[in-house]
């Protein structure tokens, strides 16, 4: 199947970067903090994309590390070019999350934007409690922070139902017409 | 009226092999103004010339116009046999029949018919023409040389051992500029002052070499060959005929801590100084930003203990003028602030330094007497880390552009370093290496091979301190982006080369271009490397871009040699193909309603404003007028003017309207 | 004077205790909030990891509603919404086209004129001129101030303080009595939104911070960000684990430390509610 | 039209004495031919050319006009070629608005070394101008305007 977002033409259009300016110094992976994590690092990343292939496109989309990016904009501020990298990370994340190409590794971080997204759609406001019980159901993490919740609670951090937004048609509306945006890409 | 000659040449075949050249000269004698019209087979050997030059005298000829080859060809030729036969040179003009004609067409009726055109157009033309003389510059046998830097020494001495005479001024108190700073040269290591100290001493020395130290330019007027330059000589407040260089008074002043200039900030210095031991002249001069006396009103310690009296406290700056023919422009260039880069932290961690200090610190003359110690607490570093590219190829923080000696410094810092710290380690954080140059990458790879420097592909994010070290956080991109984390004991930072302070200032009071980084721009990038847009105005050295020694060299020789060609004529003489303002006689002086439309549109500043005064000197009107010793010919004014008041000599709107038309008027 | 709020959820839930202390020293700063009324979540990192569209609507439904309500700035505490929030002023403002795009995805109008600021910026204007005169008991300690990602990242967009080395909190914190000590991590990353769905991630950024600061002899932390604050804090068993250390320095928000030097209580400053405990006080 | 395909045009070029006189020079060097109907005028530099002698060339007669200097950078008077293209385009608008058939004015870059593209443009430019057949339309304007002009 023949798909023409995944070309760096496309990837210009849509973020305005153009990852042409790149000239692979390194700097944006030398003061990365996750850069020890991820399987491929930031600038291979942008040198992959430079060839504008879709083997190598394909490659980043199936990446581990384009969901490791915590988009803390390290890079872009220290970047010669000022290559927006967190934006093209974002990109690519959803690229590869609509393509169902996520890395495997990415299950749980991808479970977990999920989940707080689902919390919003519902309520307006992220409601902690509730996205934690759904993270762990997506996750079968049933026992990760079992110790967490109880403190929480006891400190007054958790609030047992959600606070709703009054106008949460308005919210369910913004949802609905992105996620259509979503699908007709 | 007009008695127009026409010499149709066959050029052997070359011509009249597609061009019927008998034809040609028969329709040419019809058409009106002109008097006499022939062919001939070679019309640029002797019996051709000969024959222009006896048509001339015989037919009492006016103009002349020779149907040929190019006139990029033969029109010096024919023009000299013109002026030979009494005809004013600038009455005969080419028609090119051979190059854009008989060679570029197939033998036939169009291509005799395009030459028939050809040749009408110049007549037309030359009916049009007026008598021109060349124009004559007396000049100034004397040249000003700015910044005495290597560049500026280099000139000097070249223009000088020339024989003619040189004002070389430098705004610091002593020459020498960045090369006297410099530890060791790359390729050869050989050391800076070693070769450069005897070039200063021979400035002093030099009987046709006038040295203004601690002196800037004013401003200039006046134009090639006739310069008139205002220098202000700063107040040194020491007389240097009494002072006998004998040290006692920086040896008394009290203001010991100014960071010293020359060693990049590394050491101190006093307020009243000689800036290095080897200073030319070396003769000290006060600090007046620092000095107690200038500063408070008390102290005058220098004076009390001078023992012939020469210090002389408010003493003002001195202007002078003088008349120079030519001017060399070598103020050389700086190295970019690094406030630029908090994420290397220099001026937090005293172990963070540029290269010039590190220059400094591997110089047998600077602060450490040549040992690599860390300025923080003087120990000898084991790790050192460089950085290249800091500033450079960085459109974000800092320039653009390479600044293309830092790959070979940094290579040679590295090289110095293991020479004199052998158990040392070093690394070379670079993104590509640049060494292009005799003998360069042979160097570099010297550094690498021979003396073990770890050269790293990929740039660093940060450098912060613990402990005592300074970790670098860099990455090697050749291990697809692998994280290298160094704990280094010195970090040096590959400081770009930017232009000069002022550098915009001096251009504009000598209307020369620059571009965009403040760099001055030379008249061609490879044809007039040397040249400004501003006839008799040259540049030399890092003042145009950052240049290594050798290419600020080879400009400086290369910029004397121009002067010495201005120099070598008895006077200027210059095509009179310049543009002229019309004038006429009172009320109107002139068409020029003063828009100076010409002024904006002329790349070299040869628009003039002329004040015509009446006779209680009262301004009546302000015209434009031509500069001729900077015009050019280009046009551009004659385009631009609305009122037609300007016209070029030689291309003029009647010539050229004329030639134009005589296509069309049949 | 009246000045817009946004508290967003962190501050409604895990973080109330910076919504207690903002607005306690808003109180005591004679600072008047009008929060935006019925306000969402701002999104957070999760809208922009995977929809473009959704991570800049959300938070342009907050800034309508704040022009709806007539706010001309709003104060926004939690460093993530003020980071989404700027960042979608700032794009919104770039693009017509996506600026019309998503006021139809939102249904309302919006024109994008309001100020945001962050806390400290808040602190700076109404506290840094009148903060030493009110000081009844200096705040004597080291410190680190903290500053993360989200408050000076990215530099084009929010142009807040000095990218590499801020210094607006050191000052303000120096300003109540305290030290700010120099360290190496002021602006890296904590691990921000991975505490629930990669702590391994989070005990090695924050822990690796956490030695640093403690190191350099911190005896507080000084945090403007929940989620700084609730990696230091809520994990810190996860990060001493890590570490194989037993550091019990604790984190304070910055409000928490003014407000204690201001004289206010540990309750109203809500520092019970933290897991390490505030043992300088 | 068959009457055009025996048309054959006038047109003159404009040129610059350092590049593209020189170029045209190489052409005839090199000895590549082209059509006979471009007739060449010197000029120091393209920023020399006014355009006003354009419109009394098409006044005059002439089907075609062509203009060409060095390339940009390369002006012997660093900006001249830099100040016509400016004036050219203000021009274009202006011959545009009214009226005028800017297609008749073939604007180009000849190097010193481009014999080649010399030929190539005389060639392009004459097949062009033959296409659009004698331009008569502007003759005839430009009489009317002199007869006003005479008037007043």
């Amino acid at each position: 199947m023949k798909n023409n977002s995944n070309t760096i033409n496309d990837l210009h259009v849509k973020t305005g970067v153009d990852i042409n300016r790149c000239y692979q110094c390194g700097k944006c992976t030398a003061g990365c903090v996750l850069a020890d994590e991820m399987d491929l690092s930031p600038n291979y990343i942008i040198r992959l994309l430079q060839t504008d292939t879709s083997d190598n496109f394909d490659k980043v989309l199936r990446s581990k590390a384009i969901w490791l990016c915590l988009n803390c904009e390290n890079c872009v501020g220290r970047c010669p070019m000022e290559i927006d990298i967190p934006k093209v990370m974002d990109y690519m994340r959803e690229l590869s999350f609509q393509q169902k190409k996520q890395h495997q590794a990415a299950h749980s971080i991808i479970a977990f934007h999920e989940s707080f997204l689902d919390s919003i759609k519902y309520t307006g406001h992220l409601y902690e409690l509730g996205m934690i019980a759904d993270f762990k159901s997506r996750t079968f993490h049933l026992m990760q922070d079992v110790k967490l919740a109880p403190k929480m609670w006891l400190r007054g951090k958790l609030n047992l139902l959600p606070e709703m937004v009054k106008d949460i048609h308005a919210i369910k509306a913004i949802f609905s017409r992105t996620q259509n945006k979503r699908k007709n890409l | 009226m007009s008695k127009i000659g026409v010499f149709i040449c066959h050029c052997g075949e070359n011509i009249s092999g597609t061009v019927d050249c008998e034809k040609v000269a028969t329709e040419l004698s019809k058409v009106e103004g002109v008097a006499y019209s022939t062919d001939y087979k070679y019309m640029c050997s002797d019996p051709g010339q000969t024959l222009i030059k006896e048509a001339i005298k015989t037919h009492h000829l006016t103009g002349v116009v020779v149907g040929s080859c190019s006139p990029r060809m033969h029109e010096v030729t024919f023009r000299k046999a013109c002026a030979e036969a009494g005809l004013n040179p600038y009455m005969c003009e080419i028609a090119n029949l051979r190059e854009h004609c008989s060679w570029v067409h197939e033998k036939g009726e169009a291509t005799t018919e395009k030459a028939i055109s050809l040749v009408t157009m110049l007549v037309e033309k030359v009916k049009k023409n007026k008598p021109l003389t060349s124009i004559q510059v007396p000049i100034t046998k004397k040249a000003l040389v700015i910044g005495g830097g290597i560049a500026g020494i280099q000139a000097s001495l070249d223009i000088a051992n020339c024989g003619h005479q040189v004002i070389l001024i430098e705004k610091d108190p002593s020459i020498g500029g960045h090369m006297s700073q410099l530890s060791e040269t790359f390729p050869t290591l050989d050391c800076s002052q070693c070769i450069l100290t005897p070039r200063m001493v021979e400035v002093a020395q030099h009987p046709n070499i006038t040295l203004y130290t601690y002196a800037e330019l004013e401003k200039v007027e006046g134009s090639i060959g006739n310069f008139q330059a205002t220098i202000r000589l700063k107040a040194k407040s020491v007389d240097p005929k009494l002072c006998t260089a004998c040290g006692l008074c920086s040896s008394k002043c009290p203001q010991k801590k100014i960071p010293s200039e020359f060693n990049a900030g590394l050491g101190t210095r006093t307020a009243i100084y000689v800036p290095f031991p080897q200073a030319v002249p070396n003769k000290p001069v006060i600090d007046k930003e620092h000095c107690n006396y200038y500063q408070k009103g008390k102290c005058q310690v220098c004076q009390k203990n001078c023992p012939t009296g020469a210090i002389e406290f408010d003493k003002p700056d001195e202007l002078i003028t003088e008349a120079v023919g030519a001017i060399v422009v070598t103020t050389g260039f700086n190295v970019l602030g690094t406030d630029f880069f908090p994420e290397y932290g220099y001026g937090k961690y005293k172990d963070v330094i540029t290269g010039l200090q590190f220059e400094r610190l591997a110089s047998a003359s600077g602060p450490t007497l040549g040992e690599i110690r860390r300025p923080s607490d003087g120990q000898i570093p084991k790790k050192i880390v460089f950085i290249a590219c800091a500033g450079s190829r960085d459109p974000a923080k800092g320039i653009p552009y390479c600044s293309k000696i830092c790959c070979m410094y940094t290579a040679k810092h590295a090289m110095l370093y293991q020479h004199k710290v052998h158990e040392g380690e070093s690394y070379v954080f670079y993104m590509d290496i640049r060494a292009g140059g005799k003998n360069y990458e042979e160097f570099v790879r010297r550094a690498i091979e021979e003396d073990g420097v770890n050269y790293v592909r990929g740039r660093v994010a940060r450098v912060y301190e613990k402990n005592g070290k300074l970790i670098v956080k860099g990455v090697d991109t050749l291990l697809a982006g692998a994280q290298v984390e160094i704990e280094a004991d010195m970090v040096v930072l590959a400081t770009a080369g930017v232009s000069n302070q002022g550098a915009e200032q001096l251009a504009q009071k000598m209307h020369i271009s620059y571009d965009p980084y403040k760099f001055f721009a030379e008249a061609h990038p490879k044809l007039k490397p040397v040249e400004t847009n501003t006839a008799g105005i040259f540049l030399a050295g890092a003042c145009q871009a950052p240049k290594d020694i050798p290419d600020t060299v080879g400009t400086a020789s290369g910029a004397a040699v121009k002067v010495a060609c201005l120099f070598s004529q008895a006077q200027l003489i210059r095509e009179p193909l310049i543009a002229v303002v019309n004038r006429s006689g009172p009320p109107s002086f002139s068409t020029c309603v003063g828009c100076f439309m010409c002024e904006t549109a002329c790349p070299y500043h040869a628009i003039e404003r002329e004040e015509i005064k009446n006779r209680n000197g009262e301004v009546l009107k302000v015209v434009a007028k031509v500069n001729p010793g900077l015009c050019q010919g280009c046009g551009t004014c004659v385009a631009f003017c609305r009122s037609k008041s300007i016209d070029i000599q030689g291309y003029s709107n009647e010539e050229m309207y004329a030639e134009v038309m005589s296509l069309f008027n049949n | 004077m009246n000045i817009g709020f946004y508290p967003g959820c962190s501050l409604k839930g895990s973080s109330k205790e910076y919504n207690e202390s903002v607005l306690a020293l808003g109180k005591a700063l004679d600072i008047e909030f009008e929060e935006i009324k019925d306000w969402n979540c701002c999104g957070a990192s999760s809208a922009h990891a995977l929809s473009k569209e959704l991570s800049l609507s959300l938070p342009a439904r907050v800034l309508a509603l704040a022009e709806q309500q007539g706010l001309k700035e709003i104060v926004v505490p939690c460093a993530a919404c003020y980071n989404r929030l700027s960042t979608t002023q700032y794009e919104l403002a770039q693009n017509e086209e996506l600026r019309e795009e998503i006021a139809k995805i939102i249904d309302m109008s919006y024109k994008g004129g309001v100020k945001i600021l962050n806390v400290l910026q808040l602190l700076q204007r109404f506290a840094s001129d009148v903060i030493e005169s009110k000081v009844v008991k200096p705040f004597s300690h080291q410190v680190a101030c903290y500053y993360g990602c989200l408050l000076v990242r990215p530099h084009k967009i929010l142009q807040f303080d000095q990218v590499e080395n801020p210094q607006i909190m050191d000052l303000l914190m120096s300003k109540i009595g305290a030290t700010p000590i120099d360290w190496a991590f002021k602006t890296e990353c904590c691990g921000g939104g991975f505490s629930v769905s990669r702590t391994d991630i989070v005990s090695k950024l924050s822990g690796n911070l956490l030695k640093d600061a403690v190191d350099r002899g911190a005896k507080a932390i000084i945090v403007a960000c929940p989620m700084c604050h609730s990696n230091l804090d809520m994990r810190r068993p996860e990060i001493n684990e890590y570490l194989n250390a037993n550091i019990e320095v604790p984190v304070l928000y910055i409000t928490q430390a003014i407000g204690l030097a201001l004289g206010l209580s540990p309750e109203a400053l809500g520092l019970e509610r933290h897991f390490v405990p505030v043992s300088l006080i | 039209m068959d009457e055009n395909s025996e048309f054959e045009p006038n047109i003159v070029a404009f040129v610059c004495n350092w590049c593209t006189y020189a170029g045209a020079d190489l052409t005839g060097t090199s000895r590549l031919k082209y059509a006979t109907n471009v007739k060449i005028v010197r000029f120091p530099c393209t920023g020399r050319i006014d355009f006003m002698l354009l419109l009394k060339a098409f006044a005059g007669g002439a089907d075609g006009i062509i203009v060409s200097g060095c390339h940009p950078n390369d002006c012997h008077y660093t900006s001249g070629n830099f100040h016509a293209r400016r004036r050219w385009m203000a021009l274009h608008n202006l011959l545009e608005l009214v009226g005028i058939d800017v297609r008749r004015v073939r604007y180009s870059w000849v190097s010193a070394a481009e014999g080649a593209k010399w030929a190539d443009l005389v060639n392009s430019t004459v097949a062009d101008i033959r296409r659009f057949g004698p331009y008569t339309e502007y003759q005839n304007v430009a009489k009317q305007l002199e007869m006003e002009d005479s008037h007043e």
